[in-house]
């Protein structure tokens, strides 16, 4: 048993190392995508296998209640997004906005990307969780930055430098996190390991634990894009290639908030570190009231849907923030459900743009008039985004607002005040976009509309019924999280 | 039994709506999607009487494995479920027979069909949750299906922003319904209504909860000032949708309020019922003055659905204060009054509403100032709409007066409460009452005798055709029930006991067994009325009177022009218009209201050009409420935007200062 | 039997009505006349103008359609009916138990909102003005009719009509100043409703001041006859209202016996006359006031009766 | 033996800030260079030092990678980018040099007093270490914010990174050092051939000099 599970946790590694050697050789862009495809698939196969057997944790890799079910959800959405690029990559290269040596480029760092997040996701060593951040970050910056428009390099320039200010403070965090278990726990790999991490953090120096967590929280904050460290994300999403946006919002952002998460577990196991709640809470909420108001004057659809992830990520670090079982139950679903809303509202806009030929909103007008399927796509995805029912957002919106008001009243007001807002701010555009006199081009797109609606119908689906087991590996993880 | 026949009619509605998603184009469909409504809404109807009229059943409940996972989705049927099933499913009914033959007019079938069963069903499943989750996963539902059929005619200008501006609101409510049962719950998240209910709240707690709720649900059900929506949205919809919503989403929600201030609230204090009554004095007044403002005919509608949720706050508002007196036969009484008018709105709100439908249809206007004459044109749209006037106007022997006359038997009771401010607050909104009462009569004296009476004053209105039979159909089962209800009310007030009993413990006497059909809510010493002897007499001496001057004085009758006063055939522009009929009431009023002001501007001497009166009107509970808060919301939103246009070094510095202060704080915090 | 006789004073009282109230009605004209110094018409000219006005044909206008024809009638039953449920010389009436003031005072409202239709249904602006006025000058009368019928049933404990007639006759009631405001209120809001002046002039057909006048413009022949009884009728039923409530002296309780009748009878008619008197005078003494400044005048009577109301709430603490 | 060797360690963690302050006082370009160059120095000697006494072998690939790419290549690259882009030889700081040293003295102190709490057994000199790497990354990214200057914000971040080795090494027995300095060697390489490649004259912040200001998002 435990050998499957170790060979397919390496499989998840491996495929798309593989596949990025493949896909950087190849030159034929049809047979490149498809291959991309295959590549993401197999991965997701290999993943799926983990529900069912699990590794024992090895000093490297670990499969644990708290990261199968992202595993899984990172190599879905990297499956789907592969096949909503397929299409949308060939519109690309009809309009000569990318050459197939770019492809080339691109694939192979879409292949990259895919095995930093699974290592990062895996990684039983805060370090290489570290490594495999960097890594992540370093391909997305060279994607944002493919169009190379001068607005494509200053975004992916300005993520770059951020995002490494970013990771040099983690890394400082991680070290920090070292020295404090290291007089526990000794020298070595094991001062390292997540599984002994959570069990011996008892013992662990508590003024290094702080110290590591401010930094930990703002290093993969900055990652995550909470505000005010979260400059670099709408440009980074309304610059790069569609395909890449709905990967930033649905997964990377997920990841770094994943290793925030393994830190918090850390500090919550230790009685004497001071509790992470009020500075996730603060930093959430900032988030959410800062990104819900900034959607208003948004006049470029991607970047509007980047500032609402900024919010998305504020609610789910407020909740965690907030802990107890049902507000960590809830932002643990919270993350799944806005991965797949998310990636599904850039995949309906990446072809929207397309059509249109345009990412300015004003001129995106009555699409459930011109283009029923993409409309009314959008339509669905905006109200599952803002959190109307019958959504898996709902029901977790839910959850925290209401297991916050009962302990905090002022703080679920200020979250429900800015959910209201952002919600004003979404609808106002969604009414300009979808309904109405159409306006533009009218051109059928060859989209692939089903892995939007894949994600949809999951969330929507997830929204009036949970599985058993996802239920119950996420409480354990909520009782983890303290 | 019931309870289980109840779900799987809501089952069935959801799956024809899904089905019709594939397909909502051309007639067939149409007729399917609302033949299918028709029958469901009739078996749920059936079944919700049943459930209502057998005494003494206990409470039936469910439980389905979706929903929240630890909880489950459950659902209860009681008294009180029932009686709102009933008027939903009624209204559901009605509109789905008014639909088989309205439907077809549709422009855009495929905007509308998918969502119109979806809509019924989400309204069932709010009246039947029993656990918070629930409640507000259809609440909300309901909202967003209702939006959907809102936006069906997005194309058409200001539809959009009606149906923005609605879903805003209704998200508002929404969230605080969530706040308030969040409040409820508790931090454990005991979600299930039985949890509640088995453990009150504290005071301040409920206090809480009640304004919550009254932001919530008064949002929903339109209750100044949270009203703003419901006359941009209600009249935006295909008009049988506009039934619904006035008719019966704004019951629902009060539905809504009912549940949690009388049921999950634990024991009332009398001041919650202050707050309750006043706020239904007010929107009763206001909204009947909004109304005769309007000239565009179903936004008229929609102003009277705001009046007589407020006329339904105030039987509320006095049963609440009655239960905290621990006055429980007095409180039965003012729930029954509200109860009843919930039911007799809904049947004459419906009605109303096809009837505009209905001239909608036949001349595609529905500003009246184009319209007039259709007496002639469309005589049983007419006759219909005639009696919902009369009813909605509380006239007798119509269903109207008999709840406002229940209703002013509660008020008069009053005198008892012992809180001195009850005592200045209740004959003063009786006062109000009373006014709204008469303004509406003059309403729809204009509505009535402006849209069907006098000539026309468009091609469209000369040419107007009667509507279909299936329409006729619907309209004239709900004037009859209106009729019924106002003749015999002992039955339906009978019918309401079980819900006063449930709620307050304590029941109204039992009317049907009294002789001529009385009705007696207190004593027969003290007030009765009985609505069939009015009928019988008023019809009876109409008739003989006819009869006998027909039979010994002349019958004899010459058609020819108007005299007017001896002015010759004047053009029908002459005539009063919705405005102009409205003019001394605003000015009595509208200088107060709305700081109405009439402006005229005369053209010089030996100018030709026609003088022009124009009238200003200001909304002012939108200038005094909604316009600052969107000046505030723009206001930061431009501040806040400036962040987008920063240089690297700037955002840098922004990590910077947060690192420095967490570092501080990690410093100080030992 | 008590039950056939209660039935023989119904049937009385109805017929009495019908029969004197045109008599009424040429009663404040004659004496209005005399006030005048002039001789005036008979006391009987209002049943010869009506017997006459049956007599010929009606001419109606094209555009009229059946509602037009109906509403007199109808205008006519109604008010009837509300007549036969005040108490005139007799309380115990056997109709009483079918509405009590509030439903009385819907009925009049029944009344006037037909006849409002009626005013627009021909589509003259002469119509228009009529309706629209009625109905603003309805939205203050009615209110503040209710606020009287508030402080009477809050007095008597009852909205019953003859309970409190018979409230106010018994002994327990001594003089109040609410009993006096809502006497006032109800005065103001009989000559608001009966279209006296100052609110408006029965007898004018001055386009401009016009109000009960000109809604039934294009009335003729029966039609009209029919609407003119009915108006006297109502001018009835606001005096015997009055009567029966604040003079309730000499009303005969049920049962009592036709001597009590007798007296009863006689005493109406001294009231009718006395009232006939007063109103007269009144008008004949008052000027006609603008449409606008009969706001005004009617939220007088309107905070009058809340007035009286407000005491009350505020006096009983049971 | 023992304390002396700790006492060395700990010189070379002191000669670090004081490098870093030297780089903040610095206001050309070149002088810039050098100074940098020196920071680099003394890393690679304390890591060298950290290899010795933790007797750990592959501290010392960590300590050449530092010497070769961050003393030599690095500052040479860099010379030679602002010879051929011609940036003003002199640099534009925010603010007067002075606050800046006194804005770094209070971060110092900031670094110093939030080590305080730790316990000792967290090692006897990883307190003055981590405080001393500390200041270090604050200082670095003092400059960073307080240059208006391309390269000097580099030099910046490359400071930072020299405080990140600092404490990596002086964490004794951490694993997987080198490989994070290799990762980190390449993130700096590439922010260098980044500045070289997009051609960034002055500031971070402009890709090109006519895409000044134009290209920030949107400025409603």
């Amino acid at each position: 048993m435990n050998s499957l599970g170790l060979t397919l946790a390496r499989a998840i590694l491996v495929i798309p190392v593989i596949s990025a050697g493949l896909l950087a050789l190849f030159p034929d862009d049809r047979f490149t995508a498809r291959v991309n495809v295959l590549g993401t698939l197999l991965t997701f196969l290999a993943s799926t296998g983990l529900f069912f057997v699990r590794p024992e944790p090895s000093p490297f890799l670990i499969v644990d209640d708290v990261n199968v079910v992202f595993i899984v959800l990172t190599t879905f959405v990297g499956f789907t997004t592969s096949v909503f690029s397929g299409s949308y990559i060939a519109h690309e290269l009809e309009h000569g906005r990318l050459t197939p040596v770019y492809l080339r480029f691109y694939h192979a760092m879409y292949q990259t990307l895919m095995f930093a997040m699974n290592l990062a996701l895996l990684a039983n060593n805060v370090g290489l969780m570290w490594v495999a951040v960097e890594l992540a970050t370093l391909t997305t910056v060279l994607m944002v930055g493919i169009y190379r428009t001068p607005a494509a390099l200053e975004a992916a320039w300005k993520y770059f430098i951020l995002g490494s200010v970013g990771i040099a403070l983690a890394l400082f965090g991680t070290i920090l996190v070292y020295l404090a278990a290291r007089s526990v726990v000794g020298e070595g790999l094991d001062a390292m390991a997540w599984n002994v991490l959570v069990t011996r953090a008892a013992a662990f120096d508590p003024a290094l634990l702080n110290l590591a967590f401010v930094f930990l929280l703002l290093g993969y904050g900055t990652k995550v894009g909470l505000a005010p460290l979260h400059a670099w994300l709408p440009d980074a999403h309304a610059e790069g290639p569609t395909p890449i946006s709905a990967v930033l919002s649905g997964l990377l952002l997920n990841v770094a908030l994943f290793a925030v998460l393994r830190f918090k577990m850390v500090m919550s196991a230790n009685p004497g570190a001071l509790a992470p709640g009020p500075l996730m809470v603060s930093l959430g909420l900032v988030s959410v009231l800062f990104a819900a108001f900034m959607l208003y004057r948004r006049h470029d659809i991607k970047r509007m849907f980047a500032y609402s992830s900024i919010e998305h990520m504020g609610i789910v670090t407020f909740a965690f923030g907030m802990g107890g079982p049902l507000a960590n139950f809830a932002g643990l679903l919270h993350m799944t459900y806005h991965s797949l809303t998310k990636s599904a509202i850039f995949f309906s806009v990446g072809h929207i743009a397309q059509v249109k030929g345009t990412q300015a909103m004003a001129d995106i007008r009555g699409l459930t008039v011109s283009h029923p399927v993409l409309g009314w796509g959008l339509v669905l995805g905006v109200i599952t985004i803002v959190g109307l029912p019958p959504t898996g957002i709902f029901m977790s919106e839910f959850l925290i607002i209401t297991s916050t008001f009962a302990r905090q009243p002022a703080l679920a007001l200020a979250l429900a005040l800015g959910l209201l807002v952002a919600l004003g701010a979404l609808l106002l555009r969604l009414n300009g976009l979808a309904f109405g006199n159409p306006y533009g081009s009218e051109a059928r797109s060859k989209a692939s509309f089903a892995p939007m609606f894949a994600h949809l119908a999951l969330v929507l689906a997830a929204g009036i019924y949970l599985p058993p087991a996802l239920v119950s590996w996420f409480q354990h993880v909520a009782k983890l999280l303290g | 039994m019931a309870l289980t026949v109840l779900l799987s009619c809501c089952g069935v509605l959801l799956a024809t709506s899904l089905v019709v998603l594939a397909r909502a184009r051309g007639k067939a469909p149409t007729l399917v999607v609302y033949a299918i409504s028709l029958i469901t809404a009739t078996v749920a109807l059936a079944a919700a009487c049943f459930a209502l009229l057998d005494a003494g059943a206990a409470p039936q409940s469910a439980e389905l494995p979706i929903g929240l996972p630890w909880l489950g989705a459950h659902f209860r049927l009681d008294s009180l479920s029932a009686l709102f099933l009933i008027v939903a499913n009624f209204g559901s009914a009605m509109a789905s027979l008014y639909g088989l033959g309205y439907g077809l007019h549709e422009q855009t079938p495929g905007r509308v069909l998918p969502f119109f069963p979806a809509f019924l069903a989400g309204m069932n499943l709010v009246v039947l949750a029993d656990d918070a989750f629930t409640f507000l996963l259809t609440w909300e539902f309901m909202s967003l299906t209702s939006w959907a059929l809102v936006m069906a005619h997005h194309r058409q200008p200001d539809n959009a922003k009606a149906g923005y501006i609605y879903l805003l609101m209704a998200s508002l409510g929404t969230l605080s319904l969530l706040l308030a049962l969040g409040l409820l719950a508790g931090p454990s998240g005991a979600y299930s209504f039985d949890a509640i209910r088995s453990a009150p709240p504290s005071m301040g707690v409920a206090a809480a909860a009640l304004a919550l709720t009254l932001v919530g649900a008064g949002s929903k059900a339109g209750l100044v000032p949270l009203h703003v929506w419901l006359p941009l949205a209600h009249p935006a919809a295909p008009s049988h949708v506009s039934a619904l919503m006035s008719g019966v989403m704004t019951k629902v929600a009060v539905y809504g309020f009912v549940r949690i201030a009388f049921d999950l609230l634990g024991p009332a204090v009398w001041w919650w019922g202050a707050v309750v009554l006043s706020l239904g004095g007010i929107t009763a007044v206001l909204g009947v003055l909004y109304a005769l403002m309007q000239h565009d005919l179903k936004r008229l509608l929609a102003y009277h659905t705001v009046e007589n949720i407020g006329i339904i706050f105030i039987g509320l508002g006095l049963a609440l204060s009655f239960q905290a007196n621990d006055m429980r036969w007095a409180a039965a009484l003012a729930l029954s009054a509200a109860l009843l008018h919930v039911f007799n709105h809904s049947v004459f709100k419906s009605l109303l509403f096809f009837g505009s439908g209905a001239v909608l249809t036949a001349t595609g206007e529905r500003d009246m100032e184009r319209l007039g004459g259709l007496i002639h044109r469309m005589p049983l749209t007419a006759f219909a709409f005639l009696v919902g006037s009369t009813a909605i106007s509380a006239l007798p022997p119509f269903n109207g007066f008999v709840s406002e006359w229940l209703t002013f038997q509660a008020i008069l009771l009053s005198p008892r409460l012992p809180q001195w401010m009850m005592k200045f607050l209740v004959p003063a909104v009786g006062a109000l009452l009373a006014l709204s009462a008469a303004l509406a009569a003059g309403c729809f004296v204009k509505a009535f005798g402006v849209t069907f009476l006098g000539r026309a004053r468009s091609s469209a209105a000369r040419n107007a055709n009667e509507t279909d039979a299936f329409s006729l159909t619907a309209m004239f089962v709900l004037a009859l029930v209106c009729l019924i209800v106002g003749v015999v009310p002992g039955y339906f007030i009978d019918a309401l006991a079980p819900v006063a009993q449930q709620l307050l413990g304590a029941q109204l006497p039992e009317q049907r067994a009294l002789e001529w059909l009385t009705i007696v809510p207190i004593a027969q010493s003290r007030s009765s009325y009985n609505g069939l002897v009015l009928f019988v007499l008023i019809a009876a001496s109409a008739w003989l009177t006819a009869y006998v001057i027909h039979r010994w004085a002349s019958h004899a009758l010459r058609r020819s022009a108007a005299w007017d006063c001896g002015f010759p055939d004047a053009s029908p522009s002459t005539q009063y218009t919705a405005d102009s009929f409205a003019q001394p009431i605003r000015r009595v009023f509208g200088t107060l209201a709305f700081r109405a002001r009439e402006q005229v501007d005369m053209p010089a001497p030996g100018d030709t050009s026609p003088a022009r009166l124009h009238v200003h009107l200001h909304d002012l509970v939108w200038d005094a409420m909604y316009a600052p808060v969107s000046g505030v919301v723009g206001f930061t939103a431009d501040r806040l935007n400036n962040v987008q246009s920063w240089t690297i070094r700037a955002y840098l510095t922004l990590v910077f200062g947060a690192l420095v202060v967490l570092l501080m704080v990690l410093a100080l915090w030992h | 039997m008590a039950l056939i006789l209660d039935a023989l004073v119904q049937v009385a009282q109805l017929a009495l009505v019908l029969l004197i109230a045109p008599l009424l009605t040429g009663y404040v004209r004659k004496v209005k006349a005399h006030l005048l110094r002039r001789r005036g018409p008979p006391l009987l000219q209002p049943y010869r103008d009506l017997i006459k006005l049956m007599r010929k044909e009606v001419v109606l206008a094209e555009n009229a359609s059946w509602l037009f024809r109906v509403v007199p009638y109808l205008v006519f039953a109604v008010t009837l009916v509300a007549a036969a449920l005040v108490p005139t010389f007799a309380t115990g009436l056997v109709l009483s138990q079918a509405a009590d003031l509030i439903a009385i005072v819907a009925l009049l409202g029944s009344a006037r909102f037909a006849l409002a239709l009626a005013g627009l249904d021909i589509g003259t602006s002469f119509g228009g003005i009529g309706s629209s006025r009625e109905m603003m000058i309805a939205s203050l009368a009615e209110p503040a009719m209710l606020m009287v019928v508030f402080t009477l049933s809050l007095l008597a404990g009852s909205t019953q009509l003859s309970s409190v007639s018979a409230f106010l006759h018994g002994p327990e009631v001594g003089l109040r100043v609410s009993l006096a405001m809502a006497l006032v209120a109800l005065i103001m809001v009989g000559i608001a409703e009966n279209a006296r002046i100052p609110v408006d002039n029965p007898a004018t057909h001055l386009e401009l001041t016009m109000v009960h006048e000109a809604m039934i413009l294009e009335y003729s022949g029966r039609h009209l006859a029919v609407i003119e009884a009915a108006a006297s009728l109502k001018l009835l039923l606001y005096l015997s209202l009055i009567g029966c409530v604040f003079v309730p002296w000499g009303v005969a309780i049920a049962g009592q016996g036709f001597a009590a009748y007798a007296v009863g009878l006689v005493a109406y008619i001294a009231k009718l006359a006395a009232g006939g008197l007063l109103l007269a005078v009144f008008e004949t003494v008052t000027a006609k006031m603008r449409v606008f400044r009969v706001s005004d005048f009617l939220g007088a009577a309107l905070m009058l009766g809340l007035l009286a109301a407000l005491l009350l709430f505020v006096s009983q603490s049971v | 033996m023992d304390r002396f060797v700790l006492d060395v360690a700990h010189l070379f963690a002191g000669g670090l800030v004081l490098v870093s302050f030297l780089l903040l006082y610095q206001d050309r370009m070149f002088g810039l260079l050098n100074t940098f160059a020196l920071h680099a120095l003394v890393v690679s000697l304390s890591v060298a030092w950290q290899a010795y006494i933790q007797a750990a072998p592959h501290l010392y690939i960590t300590a050449a990678i530092a010497l070769i790419v961050k003393a030599i290549i690095i500052p040479v690259a860099l010379h030679r980018i602002i010879v051929h882009l011609g940036i003003h030889r002199t640099i534009e700081t925010v603010g007067g040099i002075g606050q800046t040293m006194l804005a770094g003295i209070a971060l110092v102190a900031l670094s110093i007093l939030v080590m305080l709490p730790i316990t000792a057994e967290a090692g006897t000199l990883a307190r003055e270490d981590l405080a001393f790497s500390l200041s270090v990354i604050l200082l670095g990214l003092l400059m960073m914010i307080s240059r208006r200057n391309a390269v000097s914000q580099v030099i910046g971040f490359m400071s930072i990174e020299n405080g990140l080795i600092l404490a990596a090494t002086a964490a004794k027995g951490m694993p997987l050092v080198v490989e994070i300095s290799v990762a980190f060697s390449i993130l700096v390489a590439l922010i260098v051939i980044g500045i070289f490649l997009f051609r960034i004259r002055e500031r971070f912040d402009t890709v090109d000099v006519h895409a000044l200001e134009r290209f920030r998002g949107e400025r409603a």
